[in-house]
């Protein structure tokens, strides 16, 4: 079953079209990736999918309802959470107060309760301290919880966003480049962390990525876009020999070179 | 009168009102296009200007007389030495903090404005100068309708220095370097663009623009004193606001039609003088929230 | 703050200073080291009527006001990054609500507070709402031409306003049998405020909206991306921080028994701006030190008549050169 | 910490300067504003105060004191004004004399009232002052409805039929405008605009057309002389042919510096300036030679307002507050510059002393 369809989706600048009748689905329970050239789209997609961008056609789904005409912040409320390809962490607070922005959307207390300090609020206060340091916890930076998150080492910036993302709650993880800028080492740890996020939590994952090495090793299924139209969609070794993406990457590769 | 003499003079009423506005825009415009500042004190440097032209036309007055030469060459006195005080205000005040937060460089800018205006108020204890010229109410007479000399040469000088501001940008190389750093400082910086010098030249013409409406003002109006550059400056700022802030001929079209909103505002029984601040700033507001680049900004991605 | 490179270097080059004022924020990051000194504080202010003259009282009250207005504006610019220049505006809707409504209908000062706070959100929600999609600049030159607005029409609707010459003759309330109208009393009201005004800051800013104000103030579109409805955020900032000089407003008309529209024009606005900024923003204790700088400063430099608004000019900006971050920033490790 | 110690700093200098004055001195607060955009008028009355405590100490004081006086700056602002009066108050002056601007000086009154001090106010005179005055307060100017019996008196005298009023949106101005208008339509007349200029904005030709195209036969501007002086000439300037008269805000020599030829004929409703006094000429002479400048509009009001305490408490016999207070009601036409002062049971001048100016060749001059 799926959790996130798409169709025909289409998204235009001015008279330039991004996304040209795009049309996939992500599978409930499974890891999707999204791959293509540069410039081919492919965080516009994303920005569709969280409602950052209205697009101009087409439908999304998520979880059976259509999400086309709802603002970001109603869409991670309704459990799809994503991180982004630039770091766009809280600068000025820790990396539990960044953590604990997930916790947002999952909780109620207003300005009455915060001035009255009520028995509602102190546990609620708990309960988000507790799911932040959790997700701290998951992705292994609990130590440097009290730190200033942009004092901390690159890496480990990524490490917060991913932690804040999943401190949402969400039953789709969007990844915006998680590769990006990472050293072998913690490239490990994000396949890792990937995978354990899809097996402990059950949360679906959908990412972006360039590196393809990644890709083919995480990828159950993959969709390859260019010029915002679909190009390929299947397994990791069905899209390899498509000669489409061959072409469309022909050069592409040799610079990643990995 | 009729309906059409009032119209008509109020046209004229709003030609010359929106030059003022436009020439002291254009400088909030300007440098707000190239470092992001909303510059305070812009204003102020508008008084200070009136304040050397009426200094410089008291000193010319025994060579040059008190008719049009002696107040062209202390207008341009004027324009020169405003302009250098721009720069020295951006060197010691604002460059240091072009890479502090937006706030602080704010504050300062209201720093400015405070020294200036009370430097000012100081020197004059407050009083009002008469800024007295050989120009009389002479000038054409249509009917109803008076319009003085003195109205025509301002609007002429003011089109003509819009003409050549509008020239120096897009045809000059410091005209192009403006527009690029404007759009992006650190590139800029990478291609060897002297930017620090770029930004002084900006508020030298800036500046040198708002001391050309000061003493325009002064020959116009009669009398300088050190609060004038506090309504003209909150103003001129809506006007840059209202023809999209940072954009050259924004400034210029915002500061006519706030001249012009003004004059039929005051015009018109239901608004009156009393209220027309009020219809004016909410105009600004309405086109704000609808248009919320300005007449003339660009229109950014619809986001929701 | 990413940008702040300059300032930094600037504290590094005063080592003397600086080292102090690391000890000082060392000691003072100990909650209880906080609450002792609070209590102080608020035990010496106390006793400062048995002490003071009638003249140190107005301007402490002077001064206690401009807390309870700062930490309102703070919560607007120094936790939500909304630059508002027209916060004046609020101090004015809750000054005329309490003096039209007790002096004109004859109402009780205490019973008309909460309409006065009513009518103050109104006026906030009808000014801030559509604004809030606006650029921060733009929000500026809009929160100016508002708070001007609110100043022209309350100069204009001169039957219920009293026109330019203002609301003259508000009755003094009366707490328990006691008429207040005592400088002495006003004095303890606005102490009283004041410190209402840090707790409920201190707590604001601890919680689940605090955190959301400043997610908002330092990105955005991620605040939005992790769930966080920025509208309604903002819109609660605005809130919030007006109600705080709504408050104030209330006690200011009883305290001065007339009100006229010079109270609240645009400089009134831009010195409790700057008062924030000065002090250094989101930060309860540059929130109290900025205002009582504000207040004192001209009073200690009466002798130099009008030259001192122009020292204090001067101070703006030599103060935002090598200090950009205020008298007490808010200091994050 | 460094804010307590400004605190007890500013009532350690307090509590100084009350125990610095010395017993055998009476001490007189000066209240006007010597910051913001009033300044200079409140240097005048501070220097009025002056001459006239120098010419009293210089013959001997009153019951054997001297005077001393200590200036407060009101800034013309309610919240700085009701500062300078508690400083007052708690320097302990005996009484207080100055109140230029009517909207910083009425919150004022509450706090002298409550210490019980006598307040002669030398300028302000807006009409709320009935209203407000708890009693202690005692004005030497007339109140603007005195103005506006003097101004309907003029207009109709110059067969004046419709009439326009423009003033400057502050309290005193708007009071004058508003009873003017009150007036001129209680009597059957006329108001075909009733306009307001911005402090400090100086293009007017806007409202200067819309007055032209209701055609008045007189413009009455309540406000300063100095956007005053630019109302005049661009009303001028725009081809207005009908009368002009001015309120006594704008009764100065600048409005004609200002306003320029355009000024000519512009008529004046005016304290009595010393200059049109036949005991005044001497008084500018003293001002002149002492202070180097001219006496201000109010200058004359607040020597005779100084003086006029001195002499209350000769009267009262005792620099005692309540007696003195009692004596100043008691006040039978004192004889100041301005003419005798005598009160009405509000405390108010019971007689106007308003005249008629005309500026005839570039001088203000007396009409009649």
């Amino acid at each position: 079953m799926a959790i996130l369809e798409v169709k025909d989706l289409t998204l235009r600048f001015g008279g330039l079209e991004v996304i040209d009748t795009l049309s996939f689905d992500v599978e409930e329970g499974g890891i999707v990736s999204l791959i293509g050239p540069n410039g081919a789209g492919k965080t516009s997609v994303f920005n569709c999918l969280t409602g950052f961008y209205r697009a101009n056609a087409g439908d999304i789904r998520f979880r059976n309802e259509s999400i086309m005409s709802l603002k970001p912040h109603k869409i991670t409320a309704r459990g799809m959470a994503r991180t982004f390809q630039n770091l766009r962490l809280f600068k000025q607070m820790t990396v539990i107060e960044n953590v604990k922005s997930g916790m947002h959307c999952r909780t109620r207390e207003g300005a009455l309760g915060a001035l009255l300090r009520s028995a509602g609020q102190r546990r609620e206060e708990a309960e988000i301290e507790r799911v932040a340091e959790e997700c701290l916890a998951f992705v292994g930076i609990l130590e440097h919880k009290d730190r200033l998150a942009r004092n901390l080492p690159y890496g480990d910036q990524r490490r917060v966003e991913w932690a804040r993302a999943l401190a949402t709650r969400p039953k789709l993880l969007l990844f915006d480049e998680p590769a990006a800028g990472l050293n072998y080492d913690e490239k490990e740890r994000l396949i890792d962390l990937i995978r354990r996020i899809r097996e402990e939590l059950s949360i679906t994952i959908f990412l972006i990525e360039h590196d393809m090495g990644l890709v083919m090793k995480v990828s159950e299924k993959v969709v390859v876009i260019d010029y915002g139209k679909k190009i390929a969609e299947g397994g990791c070794a069905e899209v390899q020999s498509n000669p489409k993406v061959i072409e469309a990457y022909l050069g592409k590769e040799d610079e990643d070179g990995n | 009168m009729d309906l059409f003499d009032i119209v008509t003079q109020q046209i004229a009423n709003s030609l010359i009102l929106g030059s003022f506005y436009a020439l002291v825009a254009l400088g909030y415009s300007m440098v707000y296009g190239i470092i992001k500042l909303l510059n305070f004190a812009h204003g102020d440097i508008y008084m200070v200007g009136a304040f050397i032209g009426f200094t410089a036309l008291s000193l010319l007055v025994g060579f040059l007389g008190d008719g049009w030469l002696g107040i062209s060459a202390s207008l341009i006195l004027s324009m020169i030495a405003t302009g250098f005080l721009g720069v020295g205000i951006q060197r010691l005040a604002y460059r240091p903090l072009l890479s502090a937060p937006r706030l602080s460089i704010l504050i300062t800018a209201m720093g400015v404005s405070l020294l200036l205006f009370n430097t000012v108020m100081a020197a004059t204890i407050g009083e009002y100068k008469a800024f007295e010229t050989g120009l009389g109410f002479e000038g054409l007479d249509f009917g109803n309708i008076h319009i003085s000399y003195t109205q025509i040469v301002l609007v002429l000088a003011t089109a003509l220095l819009m003409v050549a501001l509008t020239l120096f940008i897009n045809k000059t190389i410091y005209g192009k370097a403006m527009r690029a750093i404007s759009i992006d400082m650190d590139a800029c910086r990478l291609m060897g663009i002297d930017v620090n010098k770029v930004i002084a030249l900006t508020f030298f013409v800036g500046s040198a623009l708002a001391a050309a409406a000061g003493v325009m003002a002064g020959v116009y109006y009669g009398s300088i004193h050190f609060f004038m550059g506090f309504i003209i400056g909150l103003k001129a700022f809506t006007a840059a606001v209202f023809g999209g802030i940072g954009i050259i001929p924004g400034a210029m079209l915002g500061g006519l039609l706030l001249g012009t909103l003004e004059s039929f505002g005051t015009q018109l029984s239901w608004i009156g003088t009393e209220w027309k601040d009020v219809f004016s700033f909410g105009l600004l507001i309405l086109i704000l929230v609808f248009k919320p680049n300005g007449l003339m900004g660009r229109t950014e991605i619809e986001r929701m | 703050m990413a940008a702040n490179d300059g300032s930094g270097a600037a504290v590094a080059r005063r080592t003397g200073l600086a080292g102090v004022e690391d000890r000082l924020a060392a000691f003072f990051d100990d909650r209880r080291h906080r609450y002792a000194v609070f209590a102080a504080l608020i035990l010496a202010g106390l006793l400062v009527p048995r002490v003071g003259s009638n003249y140190t009282l107005e301007i402490l009250t002077n001064s206690f006001l401009y807390i309870v207005l700062c930490l309102g504006l703070n919560i607007i610019v120094g936790y939500a990054g909304l630059l508002d220049l027209g916060f004046a505006a609020f101090f004015a809707v809750g000054a005329y609500s309490t003096g039209i409504l007790t002096s004109t209908f004859g109402w009780n000062f205490w019973l008309a507070i909460p309409p006065a706070l009513l009518f103050t959100v109104i006026v906030r929600v009808i000014i801030g709402a559509p604004t809030l999609r606006l650029r921060s600049d733009y929000l500026a030159i809009v929160t100016l031409g508002a708070g001007e607005m609110i100043r022209i029409i309350a100069r204009n609707m001169k039957d219920l306003t009293g026109g330019a010459s203002g609301l003259i003759g508000i009755q003094r309330p009366s707490l328990f049998g006691l008429e207040l109208n005592q400088i002495s009393h006003y004095y303890y009201i606005f102490l009283a405020l004041a410190v209402l005004a840090v707790f409920a800051s201190d707590r604001l800013e601890h919680s689940r909206l605090g955190r959301a104000w400043k997610y908002v103030r330092d990105d955005e579109d991620a605040a939005e991306a992790m769930g966080i409805d920025r509208v309604a955020v903002k819109l609660s900032a605005y809130i919030i921080g007006a109600l705080f000089a709504g408050l104030a407003g209330c006690f200011y008309a009883a305290k001065m028994t007339a009100i006229s529209p010079e109270t609240f024009q645009f400089m009134q606005s831009i010195m409790i701006l700057v008062a924030v900024v000065l002090g250094g923003m989101g930060k309860i204790a540059g929130m109290v030190v900025g205002a009582m700088a504000m207040v004192l400063f001209p009073e200690v430099f009466r002798e130099i008549g009008s030259m001192r608004m122009l020292v204090f000019g001067l101070i703006l900006i030599v103060m935002m050169i090598f200090r950009p971050q205020g008298i007490w920033p808010d200091r994050r490790h | 910490m460094k804010k307590i110690g400004l605190v007890f700093a500013a009532a350690a200098l307090a509590t100084c300067l009350a125990a610095g004055a010395a017993l055998a001195d009476i001490k007189v607060g000066i209240m006007v504003p010597t910051t913001g955009s009033e300044a200079t008028y409140g240097k005048d009355m501070e220097n009025a105060v002056k001459m006239a405590m120098d010419e009293i100490n210089a013959k001997g004081g009153v019951l054997g004191q001297k005077f001393i006086t200590t200036t407060a700056d009101d800034g013309c602002d309610p919240q700085m004004a009701t500062a300078a009066a508690s400083k007052l108050t708690s320097e302990d002056v005996t009484a207080v004399v100055g109140g230029y601007c009517s909207g910083a000086t009425l919150p004022t009154l509450k706090i002298y009232a409550d210490a019980g001090i006598p307040f002669v106010i030398t300028a302000a005179n807006s009409s709320k002052f009935s209203d407000m005055n708890p009693g202690n307060a005692f004005l030497v100017n007339a109140i603007g409805s005195f103005q506006v019996e003097t101004a309907v008196e003029l207009f109709k005298k110059q067969g004046v039929k419709k009439l326009a009023i423009v003033h400057q949106g502050d309290g005193y101005s708007e009071d004058l405008a508003s009873l003017t208008q009150k007036k001129w339509k209680e009597l059957g007349n006329e108001v075909v605009a009733y306009e307001l200029v911005n402090k400090g904005e100086q293009d007017q030709s806007a409202l200067v057309t819309r007055l032209k195209s209701k055609n008045p036969d007189m413009v009455f501007w309540t406000a300063y002389y100095a956007d005053g002086g630019l109302l005049i000439k661009q009303l001028r300037q725009g081809g207005y042919k009908g009368k002009i008269t001015v309120g006594d805000g704008s009764t100065d020599a600048k409005l004609i510096q200002i306003g320029g030829k355009a000024t000519e004929g512009v008529y004046a409703l005016a304290n009595p300036l010393p200059e049109f006094l036949t005991t005044g000429q001497k008084f500018i002479a003293d001002y002149k030679a002492k202070f180097k400048t001219d006496p201000g509009p109010y200058s004359a009001l607040t020597y005779d307002g100084m003086l006029l305490l001195a002499d209350a408490i000769k009267r009262a016999g005792a620099v005692d507050r309540k007696a003195i207070i009692a004596a100043l009601k008691k006040t039978d036409k004192f004889p100041g510059l301005s003419g005798p002062v005598t009160f009405t049971d509000k405390n108010l001048l019971a007689n106007s002393n308003f005249v008629v100016l005309q500026v005839k060749d570039g001088k203000w001059s007396l009409v009649k």
